[in-house]
């Protein structure tokens, strides 16, 4: 089952069967062990960290602040790594941060062409689309296609802006507040904030008061 | 090097197909995969720029056929025997053939709180002077290394502009081959649309790329 | 189409390693692959460059993993799917589900040494104008269609001279996708290595590409 | 045993085991047979035509030619497919044909970047490096190093021309005729000839006097 699950990533259909990595992957760590190379509760520890503490979460708060206090969105803009660290969130894949702003007339797009770099501190671990040949090879190319295939149809007057992140700068977009929050408080925007408006394949909706 | 890896602007791989509710991992072997990177990478005292070279000569199809966490137990695999720390005989058994007394101490619990949230900057203090200001036309070397290299190979020998100068960073195209990380300031590089992807891209539109000193020469 | 298939410059595939005393053929399969081009092809109506598209969108890996005969077997199946002469069902069943009685009786062994002696030139009698003349600078369109194209990725965006014209022939990137054969000149274009390859390439080398004069705009 | 040889056009090991592309194979012969389609006698007289007729020696019966006969030599650079054709031989993947000139400055080498063209009336079918992804993709960037690989070592005053076929032109090398060779017929010439010399992967080696 395990198995068929992983095709997720697989382009065809004749990929080697797991066991075999899985057969890797153990007879890797077992020798590491034994060497005292690698302490196992340690791989515990990171794996602990990037299942359930690091997450798009992290960034929903960077953005719901930068929405709700005007001085932090400044900090943000000018230099992202110690703006986030202020939230508590730095390190590993978001050493060196840059975030971009969405505005009615820009809309940003993030992509790694030549492997998958990711803010993870802020957004997590990144998402198999993200890391596939298919959005690498056209979000620099079309991405007009590729936000089509999200869903998000922008007109030619908006300026896009793709971000290919060849060095060690971690990017991030920090989206448009969307119109009917004016008075959420930063936990009810954090709310609204998906890990894919921080990509930017996605614009949040505008709030209906009244809509379910 | 123009490798598979080199995605950008390719065609032919299809549609998108983002998962719904996709969950951290697939596996529980992705898990180990990434739990192992941070201690590896601390044991064989590679960077992150040969960990990438690696994976960027896999092969084209094993590439291509292979997942993201595969790419990184097979750069895992290469940079230990590399190193020397492994054997191949050992990543067949599973058994350590000898255990080296020289080896430093591993990457423990109560590390890595402080390892995730600090990680490893490729800035560098060291007093370069940058080459381009803001706002200069720059172009692409229209080099064709064979070696690792973070410049695509969609705008070499393309015009873009220095959009915002990062600071002084290694320099990966160096660093992954041993031959010393070469500080040198990075930049953002702006792009057109136009001048990648010719006139049918849409005449606004623009693709910002990080490049260092060494990949630009004066527009 | 930005495909695997364009190889020229790609780093990353190995050494040549060609194989002493080469046979013609290695299996049986190939000979009859090989047999079966000109009948099918008489058969469906299709033309070279409809067959080289359907090879180029075989998919990365699975062009890279397969060989010659193999594409040839692939684009066989699909042009004969796409022109309704065989069904799926037929191809995985090798039976024939019923028998067309329309079709063209098919090539005969009498048939061979005529059509392997005469081929099917892509030489046109149309009287078209070229637009360049021998030792015209020309700049190669910076264009990335997804149809089938032969104008490769390397030579795009990168001037050459006019080294002779061929005179006119059907263009392929028109022709692959039923849009008609749009007869024009084709050139041969030289281009230094260095303004391919950059710098470090030897000063007096050069490339040669054939190219159409809807690849080309005036250097 | 068979399906062992195959392995020289692969470039990794986990291909597709041959007995499947044979079953396709069958099926599709068998299939159009049945519909009238194809006469197998014909794909027979084909493979027969390709493997036993046309091939290299036609190429080096030319290049002789040329060599032996100075206005026949100005015919074929100026007209190949005529010229070619007086000796009979035209056709399939040789219709349009342009042979150009070895001089002591100048090597010629062919290759087909995009798909493997190749000059069949004159050099029969391609052999399987000539269709590979190291020779395609190499042929074009990196020249002198795939002709040292070939044994093929130039000086740097020797101008290397690479002839992409990326049209229906088909192209064929005239090589230089070496020295010693004064007082030998065509036949005697042809039999010196190869069909690495006519794709500029080989340079013929000087004849000396005497030698076995």
């Amino acid at each position: 089952m395990s198995d068929h699950e992983s095709d997720h990533e697989h382009h065809h259909a004749n990929s080697r069967p797991l066991s075999e990595v899985e057969l890797r992957v153990k007879a890797l760590e077992q020798v590491l062990t034994e060497k005292g190379l690698v302490d196992p509760d340690a791989v515990d520890a990171i794996i602990e960290t990037y299942e359930e503490k690091v997450g798009p979460r992290n960034g929903s708060r960077v953005v719901a602040r930068a929405w709700s206090d005007p001085e932090y969105k400044k900090r943000l803009l000018k230099d992202g790594t110690s703006a986030i660290a202020e939230l508590g969130y730095s390190g590993i894949q978001g050493e060196d941060m840059v975030v971009i702003e969405n505005t009615p007339d820009v809309h940003n797009l993030l992509v790694c062409t030549l492997c998958s770099c990711y803010p993870w501190p802020t957004l997590g671990l990144p998402p198999v689309w993200y890391k596939s040949a298919p959005y690498r090879s056209r979000a620099v190319s079309e991405p007009r296609k590729v936000l089509e295939e999200f869903g998000v149809s922008l007109p030619t007057t908006t300026e896009i802006r793709v971000w290919d992140s060849t060095a060690e700068l971690r990017y991030m977009v920090l989206p448009e507040r969307p119109s009917g929050t004016d008075d959420m408080d930063e936990e009810a925007l954090a709310d609204l904030i998906t890990r894919d408006s921080m990509i930017g394949v996605e614009r949040l909706k505008p709030i209906v008061k009244g809509a379910s | 090097m123009n490798g598979v890896h080199d995605f950008g602007g390719m065609h032919g791989y299809g549609e998108i197909n983002p998962e719904k509710n996709e969950p951290v991992f697939h596996n529980e072997w992705e898990k180990r995969v990434l739990g192992l990177f941070v201690p590896i990478m601390a044991a064989s005292g590679m960077c992150v720029d040969e960990f990438r070279a690696q994976i960027e000569l896999m092969g084209a199809s094993n590439y291509l056929e292979t997942t993201y966490y595969e790419h990184w137990l097979h750069a895992f695999e290469k940079l230990l025997l590399i190193s020397g720390l492994v054997t191949e005989e050992e990543l067949r058994s599973g058994k350590a053939s000898m255990v080296d007394p020289a080896v430093s101490p591993p990457v423990t619990v109560s590390d890595i709180p402080v390892i995730t949230a600090t990680g490893s900057s490729a800035r560098r203090d060291a007093t370069v002077e940058p080459k381009f200001r803001k706002n200069d036309l720059v172009l692409v070397r229209n080099e064709h290394p064979t070696h690792h290299t973070r410049c695509p190979r969609y705008v070499r020998d393309k015009i873009g502009q220095i959009d915002r100068d990062h600071g002084v960073f290694v320099f990966p195209d160096t660093a992954a081959h041993g031959n010393g990380e070469k500080p040198q300031h990075c930049y953002s590089v702006k792009f057109s649309a136009r001048e990648l992807w010719g006139d049918k891209a849409p005449e606004g539109d623009s693709i910002y790329v990080d490049l260092w000193d060494d990949h630009l020469i004066l527009g």
